[in-house]
């Protein structure tokens, strides 16, 4: 099974990289790139040791940044490559424009979820018109065709497959703070095991996410060590006697 | 008496929601009364409604309550039944047709499993239009019905019978690489408007 | 008078039956009168309600009307049945649910583009929930879907159709954080030219 979770802080590079720029903005006047180029690589850093995948997408962010940063360095003397500073102005640009995007429609999905929230309030019935009401079945026509209900069937089917969906566990969650300290517990004993092992009394997938949410956890606290070598394969969880509790922003 | 309008509207709208009648044990429970003023609640509702002309009714059935249309509104039902609105088939209701034209014989709860969401109204909504029926009940708690799609839907569909069913594809390809190949092909993503 | 209840009754009960707003047009063709009665009527049918302390309400969303339970019944139904009550959206589908709106047809790839995090899991929750489908398949390798969003969307949003979203510029960052985001990267290599 595959684990698709964001992290408690950030979900993906951009929001990543907007935090580390709004969180700045509160604190000082302007944000120096220089800062903002090590806070990110530190980021990317962390996330390789909980070995959460760093995606190609975080990378290319970083590179940029990096350039953007480098070529800060240099001395101004003329003696740049004019391609090179174009292609490099593109891409800031360009990184720019997706940074704005990306909060314009973070500031209208808060909007769209506030009307929703308020319509909600008001329930239609669902029950339908009484059975012994029934229209002449002769008058019905098919809004699909034999190749589109074999698509339909195969996607819902698919949907299925691809569960679990974590996407309510926000909501769903009572028992991470539980599976957190029943796991402190165990974890000590077992010095190594795998995820696993250690969900394998667990009937609900909701429980195994809360598992999962808690070793998370107990990884960015470095109290355990998690490898896995593909997706595919078993997660190994190793107990680390010797960690202490760290903030996520001083690691 | 304004306490008394509000518990009344609650009523209501309680009836109204419900997927089946419920008891009046459990509307005191709900609305934190007891069944000396529930029952008398009750009353007056079906009371009002008839006062005011409305095309709805209280009536018990199955050991409970729930609003139903009276029966002179329908000749109009009727003719609602066929029109546009009441024909479409919803997206919810055509997920499940597929699901049970390929998984059949399946019972609501199967259903629901795979769809991901309760599939109570999408199935009377088939079985209204002929398209699907109970095939049989489960010998499990609560009898539960296990459906089969029709010969309408045969017809419908322009075949002569399931095997004619186009075959479902083992496994579709990861999210992950159907992106990769779509990202070769794409534009670069636009400013905002 | 008396017929006038009776179509006032017959409105009442198809507003009652119906699984998604019936617009004017076909309520005309089902009572057999004009618009020109019809939107009084519907007008008059909210009128009674709310004089009566009834819990239902009528609302227009997605072109049409139907019956829904006032926001004040609402402590009641929850208590009554989680299942009448929504599930809530976690903040990534709601994101999501934005772009898909505003930018629709939109693929899974774009979406992502824009959002700069994989939204595989937001897409099916939000097709699950019906608010979103399939618009149509890219003629690309591995054929991927583009998404629209539905008319279940717009009456949940309580929109009668698309260009009622509020307009996207108003959502554009504040100066404030225009120039924290340009200042860090612009600053510089500004002094290029």
């Amino acid at each position: 099974m595959a684990y698709h979770v964001k992290t408690a802080v950030f979900e993906g590079p951009l929001d990543l990289l907007l935090q580390l720029i709004t969180r700045h903005q509160v604190e000082v006047t302007s944000l120096s790139l220089t800062d903002l180029v090590s806070e990110y690589l530190t980021h990317l850093d962390d996330m390789r040791q909980m070995d959460l995948e760093v995606t190609s997408e975080f990378l290319l962010i970083a590179a940029t940044l990096i350039q953007l940063k480098v070529r800060r360095l240099l001395p101004d003397d003329g003696e740049v490559d004019l391609d090179e500073e174009l292609a490099l102005m593109e891409e800031r640009d360009r990184l720019l424009s997706r940074l704005l995007t990306c909060v314009t429609f973070k500031d209208v999905a808060a909007v769209l979820a506030a009307r929703l929230e308020r319509t909600n309030r008001f329930v239609p019935r669902s029950t339908g018109l009484d059975q012994a009401i029934t229209p002449k079945p002769v008058e019905l026509t098919m809004p699909i065709d034999l190749a589109g209900l074999a698509a339909l069937a195969q996607r819902v089917m698919a949907r299925q497959v691809q569960e679990p969906d974590l996407d309510h566990l926000d909501l769903e969650l009572p028992s991470v703070q539980s599976a957190i300290d029943e796991l402190r517990g165990r974890i000590a004993d077992a010095v190594d095991t795998s995820f696993e092992e250690l969900v394998e009394h667990c009937t609900r997938k909701v429980e195994v996410a809360a598992y999962f949410l808690a070793l998370l956890e107990l990884a960015r606290w470095g109290m355990v060590e998690l490898a896995q070598e593909d997706w595919l394969s078993e997660i190994e969880v190793r107990f680390r006697g010797d960690a202490q509790v760290v903030s996520e922003w001083t690691r | 008496m304004d306490s008394m309008m509000d518990t009344l509207g609650a009523l209501e709208a309680i009836l109204f929601v419900t997927e089946s009648p419920v008891p009046t044990a459990e509307l005191c429970e709900v609305l934190e009364l007891g069944p000396e003023v529930v029952e008398p609640l009750i009353a007056r509702l079906e009371e009002t409604l008839n006062e005011r002309g409305s095309g709805l009714t209280v009536r018990k059935a199955a050991g409970g309550w729930r609003l139903y249309t009276k029966s002179e509104a329908y000749p109009y039902l009727e003719r609602f039944a066929s029109s546009a609105t009441a024909r479409k088939l919803s997206g919810a209701a055509l997920e499940a047709l597929a699901v049970v034209a390929y998984r059949q014989p399946v019972s609501r709860g199967q259903l629901s499993e795979i769809r991901g969401v309760d599939s109570d109204s999408s199935l009377r909504s088939l079985e209204r239009n002929g398209l699907i029926e109970e095939a049989a009940r489960l010998p499990l708690p609560g009898n539960p019905a296990v459906y089969r799609t029709t010969g309408l839907f045969l017809e419908k569909m322009g075949l002569d019978d399931l095997s004619q069913l186009p075959p479902l594809a083992d496994h579709v390809p990861p999210a992950s690489i159907m992106d990769a190949l779509e990202s070769t092909f794409r534009d670069p993503v636009t400013d905002v408007d």
